[in-house]
């Protein structure tokens, strides 16, 4: 009983980190159609962001977080300017391949940068934990947790009370949307995609304090926030909360109970039955 | 005109089958691998260039007739021919079981969960005994690669050839319909499940072969290697480069595209990635629509062909 | 067809040719190899690109190999393969067959060698390895394949002959082990070791590759209470898994890595949190180690981390060792011939900085693993061959203990 | 005329109820379609017509209710084998295949249509060609679809539906954003239609259009059948007037 309530709350706690890495892909993702093959390549680069903040400057990776998302929003918002608006209307393999291409591109540019060395964000208190009875909750996990949550609900009261967040919303409905709202559509995909990288950056950040880093994680994680992003639904952030949440849990029991190399059939299973039974998430609207 | 470009494929095609009695060691494997490429490119080009449907699942095809072949070979000791057969079996039993429930999602939506099965196929095969788990089988070495370069040529002639051959039947113009509009093909008489299904699975019995072929090839296999969506999204860029839709455009660009990414793997070895990231990058906001289109469009506008497409599609 | 097109076609063919032209040194002996430069494992590929020229610079420098009556110098043609297996496999054909090397060095990772060795045996041209030991490579009966690794089989076995004089003794044991070749090899040796010396095995789990959330496994060895937990995985898994231990406070009386413990990375990543591991090495920079060419080992680590600025760790010995071997063969064979080299490989039987290097029947070499751990931040050698060299720190604390 | 409505309906539309999440699009409509009849369907925006339309070709599976063709229940069928039974739709908002050149757009409808199609491409692009001649469109064979114009994209859809032969055609506001003279023509071509014997339902929104054309007319408001006869008592049919007057009516 107690192992079980320990894989819970592994399972929430994990679930927590995977929700942030998904949220921003979901954003893209249903308001430009992008789908971002490159996203965990922004994670990654979050990550090393988030690292070198740590080891050369001493900011703490959590307080480090806003600088690494406002400084991952400057370069989404320059790559949809310069690169992905040059493509919004050709057909749609063509954005599938663009961040194919941008993926394989960073991670080689990461590589060339920061060598294939892997690095580890490791504050004084990455390691601590507390201690529930004989459940044990470690320190950096529920942190992310947090800061998970509140981001998705930030992103989540700004899409739905700000004005650029109501033009974002009516702009995944309709592409010419945001005219309405008196924003300039190039400008507001810049933003959208912005938003969506500044998120991924936090997620690397976050990353960085419970896993390692190193040039190629970003493959993996861009298809767990497939997942999640679907398994939640894209048309909003609480959904991509709950499906985090979905898969944490569900690898968790998956290890427990049926073996530790099939984590990846559960949650990949999870997500083509999904996908069949219920293409627009758990949380979507039903078409 | 047409008599003429019969007369050059029928050259190119007897110029590539004689490539192992005057090409070196090096150019008849670079031979095979690009070959084959070919073949995964045109498999693909039957469901995602002629009826639409982006598919990331087509590794999975291919792993399975990687599997066929190995599995029948090292776990049986059957003919490698039997393999194959049974490669194939395997690719359209899944072309049917997983099709019609995955066929009936559209755009990004289709491409995600074949993407995701691709990532099942590599965790179960990983916890299957006979498929040797994720350590993978090790096949009984052939040293023959002229053998393998022509059966490969073989398939790739047979893909085109049945490529071209959809373009003039009935069968062909509805999955055309389909890609253009697949509500009104279904409301003029296109069974339009049957023919994606039929079309997933002609795909799939291409590249299940390609991957038999290579299988026996390389001699190794594991999961990772069998189900590599990294290759799914190389016959994607290959046949969308070279034009997909159309019979000649996924081979060439398949041909082009190897020949690029060779030259920098053995000439700029440590930043080949790199470059072909790039070029990737850069074909994609110049020629959308691929070598076919350009070929056939920059004898009228010349270098505005780019500016043109740039044009078209930014906002 | 227009102009432009044939243009284009052109271009197409000229790109073909140039895949013909690399032009290979006539007075020298090319010894080629593909590596892992770039991709997922490439932080251990570069150990044996800078092995395999450290060494082959050194011999050069000592004026080269004598070979019949001819002086010869080495010369390394090495490919990237992007931690790609099909790459690594047409760039060894290419380099036998097109570039005509010599003789082959190997990759690192056991399906790399798994699949590349297939590529010597079918041109019979020997290659001596160093990156992997799963016991699948040498049951093929190839004879052209030769390893530098000690056998993934035998991995753990100092470390469990280490664990029955262990004061209080350990009783119950958790092995994991990732699910790929070389790892399972070690798993399935190690099984039977443990229950001859009387271990009961408490959790047995095989895990996916890669996998960097532990916190599930962990918490049932924590759940199952073992005294002591064996992993075999890779670096970055091993990494994940003692920061998750450290964050759920499991803390087992001892835990034990195949790799990790040995590399200056590992140590770095993990600082102050890295004590108390074990692992196991086949080598270390000892200036026991006699050496043709270095003097000992103990001169070449020094040396190796001056030039590229990190400690070598077994993986760069077994490179250079491989360098060696093939040196050391043409010197005995007196002649280039691969066929006479191969039959001199597998009689060698010299000293040098790796140990003595002498071919078993299925070509791999057999070391003793030397137990290692880390304690106060330095890496240690506990227990070889002879019996404990070094005190271990055992009971491992718990983690708010240290 | 009345020798015709005698025969049995070619279809036969029964308490048919479509929803959409908590929205009737659709309301426990009833009619008949007798053989080689013209009916008009006409109501406000809003009223259900194309979902009336979706409903019959089977693009869209109805909540309650039943449709036949040729006194069998098709209401379980997919929208191809309804194609193949001979039931023909054009779409308002006009989607050809837009990367297919005209012939070939046709020729679609000629290879798959009704009983199966042709099964020869050369003989399905000859039946083709046939049809675009019939609605004018010949001289644009060649073009891709999505190159035409407007009303020539009107024609087009018809052309698309004849070219499958089929015993029903539904014609999904063929005539709206025409000119007159556009529209005089379109009624040309519909009435030469019914001449060879094929039933149609005409969905309009412009009133004038339809009342020359329509044999029979039914009004839709809301979803909900408000009337169904004579064109001209039904036209005159106070609750048709209001609904389509709606307020002005005061």
């Amino acid at each position: 009983m107690d192992l079980l309530a320990q894989i819970l709350i592994n399972g929430i706690l994990l679930g927590g980190l995977y929700a942030v890495m998904a949220l921003g892909l979901a954003l893209v993702w249903g308001v430009l159609n992008i789908v971002n093959l490159a996203h965990g390549a922004f994670i990654m680069l979050g990550g090393y962001l988030s690292w070198h903040l740590y080891t050369y400057l001493g900011i703490d990776p959590f307080l480090g977080l806003p600088i690494t998302a406002v400084v991952m929003f400057g370069l989404g918002y320059c790559l949809q300017r310069g690169v992905l608006n040059l493509i919004v209307r050709a057909p749609m393999f063509n954005t599938l391949l663009i961040t194919f291409g941008l993926e394989v591109v960073l991670t080689y540019l990461a590589q060339m940068a920061f060598s294939a060395d892997f690095r580890t964000i490791n504050p004084s208190y990455a390691g601590s934990n507390i201690a529930l009875g004989p459940v044990v909750i470690p320190m950096a996990r529920l942190m992310a947790f947090g800061v998970a949550v509140v981001l998705t609900v930030g992103m989540w009261l700004f899409l739905l009370h700000s004005r650029l967040g109501r033009a974002i919303r009516a702009t995944a409905q309709n592409l010419v949307a945001a005219r309405l709202y008196g924003v300039e559509p190039r400008h507001l995909y810049a933003m959208t995609f912005g938003i969506g990288i500044g998120l991924a950056g936090a997620a690397g950040g976050l990353y960085g304090t419970v896993s390692q880093i190193d040039p190629y994680i970003g493959a993996t994680l861009t298809a767990k926030s497939f997942a999640i992003a679907i398994i939640g639904g894209l048309d909003n952030p609480l959904g991509v909360l709950v499906g985090g949440l979905v898969l944490g849990i569900i690898e968790s029991l998956t290890v427990l109970y049926i073996g530790a190399t099939f984590g990846d059939v559960a949650s990949f299973g999870v997500l083509v039955l999904v996908l069949i039974v219920r293409p627009s998430g758990l949380l979507g609207k039903t078409a | 005109m047409k008599a003429l470009v019969s007369i050059l494929l029928v050259v190119a095609v007897a110029v590539l089958a004689a490539v192992p009695w005057f090409g070196s060691d090096v150019l008849v494997q670079f031979g095979i691998n690009a070959l084959l490429l070919a073949v995964l490119a045109q498999g693909w080009n039957i469901i995602g260039g002629y009826t639409g449907y982006a598919s990331f699942g087509n590794s999975v095809f291919y792993g399975l007739g990687s599997y066929g072949v190995a599995i029948a070979m090292v776990q049986w000791e059957l003919p490698f021919a039997v393999g194959m057969i049974f490669g194939v079996v395997l690719a359209v039993a899944f072309a049917f079981l997983l099709g019609l429930p995955v066929l009936r999602l559209k755009g990004h939506y289709f491409a995600i969960a074949t993407l995701a099965l691709a990532q099942v196929m590599i965790a179960i095969v990983s916890n299957i005994g006979i498929a040797g788990q994720n350590i993978g089988l090790v096949l009984p070495p052939l040293n023959n690669d002229p053998l393998f370069y022509e059966l490969s040529l073989i398939l790739l002639v047979a893909a085109t050839a049945t490529v071209f051959w959809l373009t003039r039947i009935r069968f062909g113009f509805g999955l055309i319909a389909i890609r253009e509009n697949e509500e009104g093909a279904a409301v003029m008489g296109v069974n339009t499940t049957l023919y994606k299904v039929l079309a997933f699975a002609l795909s799939g019995v291409f590249s299940a072969l390609a991957g038999g072929i290579h299988a026996y090839w390389i001699t190794f296999l594991d999961p990772a290697s069998a189900f590599d969506i990294s290759l799914n999204v190389k016959m994607i860029i290959m046949a969308v480069f070279g034009g997909p839709g159309t019979v000649l455009g996924p081979v060439l660009g398949a041909f082009v595209l190897s020949g690029v990414s060779e030259v920098l793997s053995s000439e700029v070895t440590s930043a080949a990635g790199l470059f072909f990231g790039l070029v990737v990058v850069v074909a994609v906001i110049f020629m959308p629509r691929g070598l076919a289109d350009l070929m056939r469009r920059f004898r009228t506008s010349g270098w505005r062909y780019f500016a043109e497409n740039l044009r078209a599609h930014r906002i | 067809m227009s102009n432009r097109t044939l243009r284009l076609a052109g271009a197409i063919l000229g790109a073909a040719a140039i895949l013909s032209c690399a032009p290979a040194m006539a007075e020298d002996i090319v010894l080629g190899a593909s590596v892992q430069l770039t991709g997922p494992v490439a932080n251990t590929g570069r150990y044996y690109r800078d092995a395999y020229q450290f060494t082959i610079d050194k011999i050069n420098e000592a004026g080269g190999i004598k070979v019949g009556d001819k002086q010869y110098k080495l010369a390394l043609k090495l490919y990237d393969n992007q931690s790609d297996v099909n790459l690594s496999v047409r760039q060894y054909t290419q380099l036998v067959s097109q570039d005509k090397v010599n003789l082959l060095l190997g990759p690192f990772a056991s399906n790399f060698a798994l699949a590349d060795s297939a590529v010597s045996e079918k041109y019979q041209i020997p290659m001596v390895q160093g990156g992997g030991a799963s016991d699948q490579i040498f049951s093929r009966k190839f004879k052209y394949i030769f390893g530098t690794l000690a056998p993934a089989s035998n991995y753990f076995g100092s470390t469990v002959s280490m664990m029955k004089e262990l004061d209080p003794k350990p009783k119950s044991v958790a092995l994991l082990y990732a699910d790929d070749a070389f790892d399972v090899s070690v798993a399935e040796g190690t099984r039977p070791l443990l229950k001859d010396a009387g271990f009961t095995i408490a959790l047995d789990e095989r895990y996916t590759s890669n996998a960097s959330d532990f916190n599930s496994l962990l918490s049932q060895i924590k759940n199952a209470n073992v005294d002591v937990v064996l992993v075999a995985g890779h670096e970055t898994e091993i990494l994940n898994f003692v920061r998750q231990a450290k964050s759920l406070s499991v803390a087992p009386k001892f835990y034990s890595f195949t790799v990790g413990v040995p590399s200056e990375d590992f140590r770095k990543a993990l600082d102050k949190d890295a004590n108390y591991a074990f692992g196991m090495t086949a080598w270390l920079p000892s200036a026991k180690l006699k050496d043709k060419w270095f003097g000992d080992a103990e001169t070449f680590a020094k040396e190796y981390k001056a030039k590229f600025g990190y400690d070598p760790d077994y993986h760069a010995a077994s490179g250079a060792a491989d360098v060696e071997a093939l040196a050391q063969a043409l010197e005995n064979a007196g002649t280039l011939d691969p066929k006479a080299v191969r039959d001199a490989i597998a009689k060698l039987n010299f000293d040098s900085l790796y140990g003595t290097i002498a071919f078993g029947e299925n070509g791999q070499i057999d070391l003793a693993q030397t137990v290692i751990q880390i304690q106060d931040d330095k890496l240690v050698a506990v227990y070889d061959a002879k019996g404990f060299v070094e005190k271990p720190k055992y009971p491992m604390p718990a983690w708010n203990a240290r | 005329m009345n020798a015709i409505l005698e025969i049995t309906p070619i279809l036969e539309i029964t308490n048919v109820t479509r929803r959409f999440a908590g929205l009737v699009a659709v309301n426990d409509v009833s009619f008949t379609l007798k053989q080689g009849e013209i009916l008009g369907v006409i109501g406000p925006n809003g009223a259900g017509k194309t979902t009336l339309v979706s409903l019959i070709s089977g693009t869209l599976p109805p909540t309650l209710g039943d449709i036949a063709f040729e006194g069998h229940s098709i209401v379980k069928l997919p929208a191809y084998q309804r194609a193949r039974l001979g039931i023909g739709r054009t779409f308002q908002i006009m989607r050809p295949f837009p990367g297919l050149s005209v012939l070939d757009n046709v020729a679609v409808g000629a290879l798959f249509g009704h009983g199966g199609g042709e099964s020869e491409l050369a003989k399905a692009r000859e039946q083709a060609r046939e049809q675009l001649r019939f609605v004018g469109l010949e001289k644009f064979s060649d073009q891709r679809a999505d190159e035409l114009g407007g009303p020539s994209r009107k024609r087009l859809e018809l052309a698309k539906a004849l070219a499958m032969q089929p015993k029903v055609l539904l014609c999904d506001e063929v005539m709206a954003g025409l000119n007159h003279v556009e529209i005089d023509e379109v009624i040309d071509v519909l009435k030469r239609v019914r001449e060879r014997g094929i039933s149609i339902l005409v969905i309009e929104h412009v009133i004038k259009a339809i009342k020359s054309l329509s044999d029979r007319l039914l009004v839709l408001h809301h979803g909900e059948k408000i009337a169904d006869g004579e064109p001209d008592t039904v036209l005159s049919n106070p609750q048709v007037v209001e609904a389509y007057l709606g307020r002005k009516r005061a």
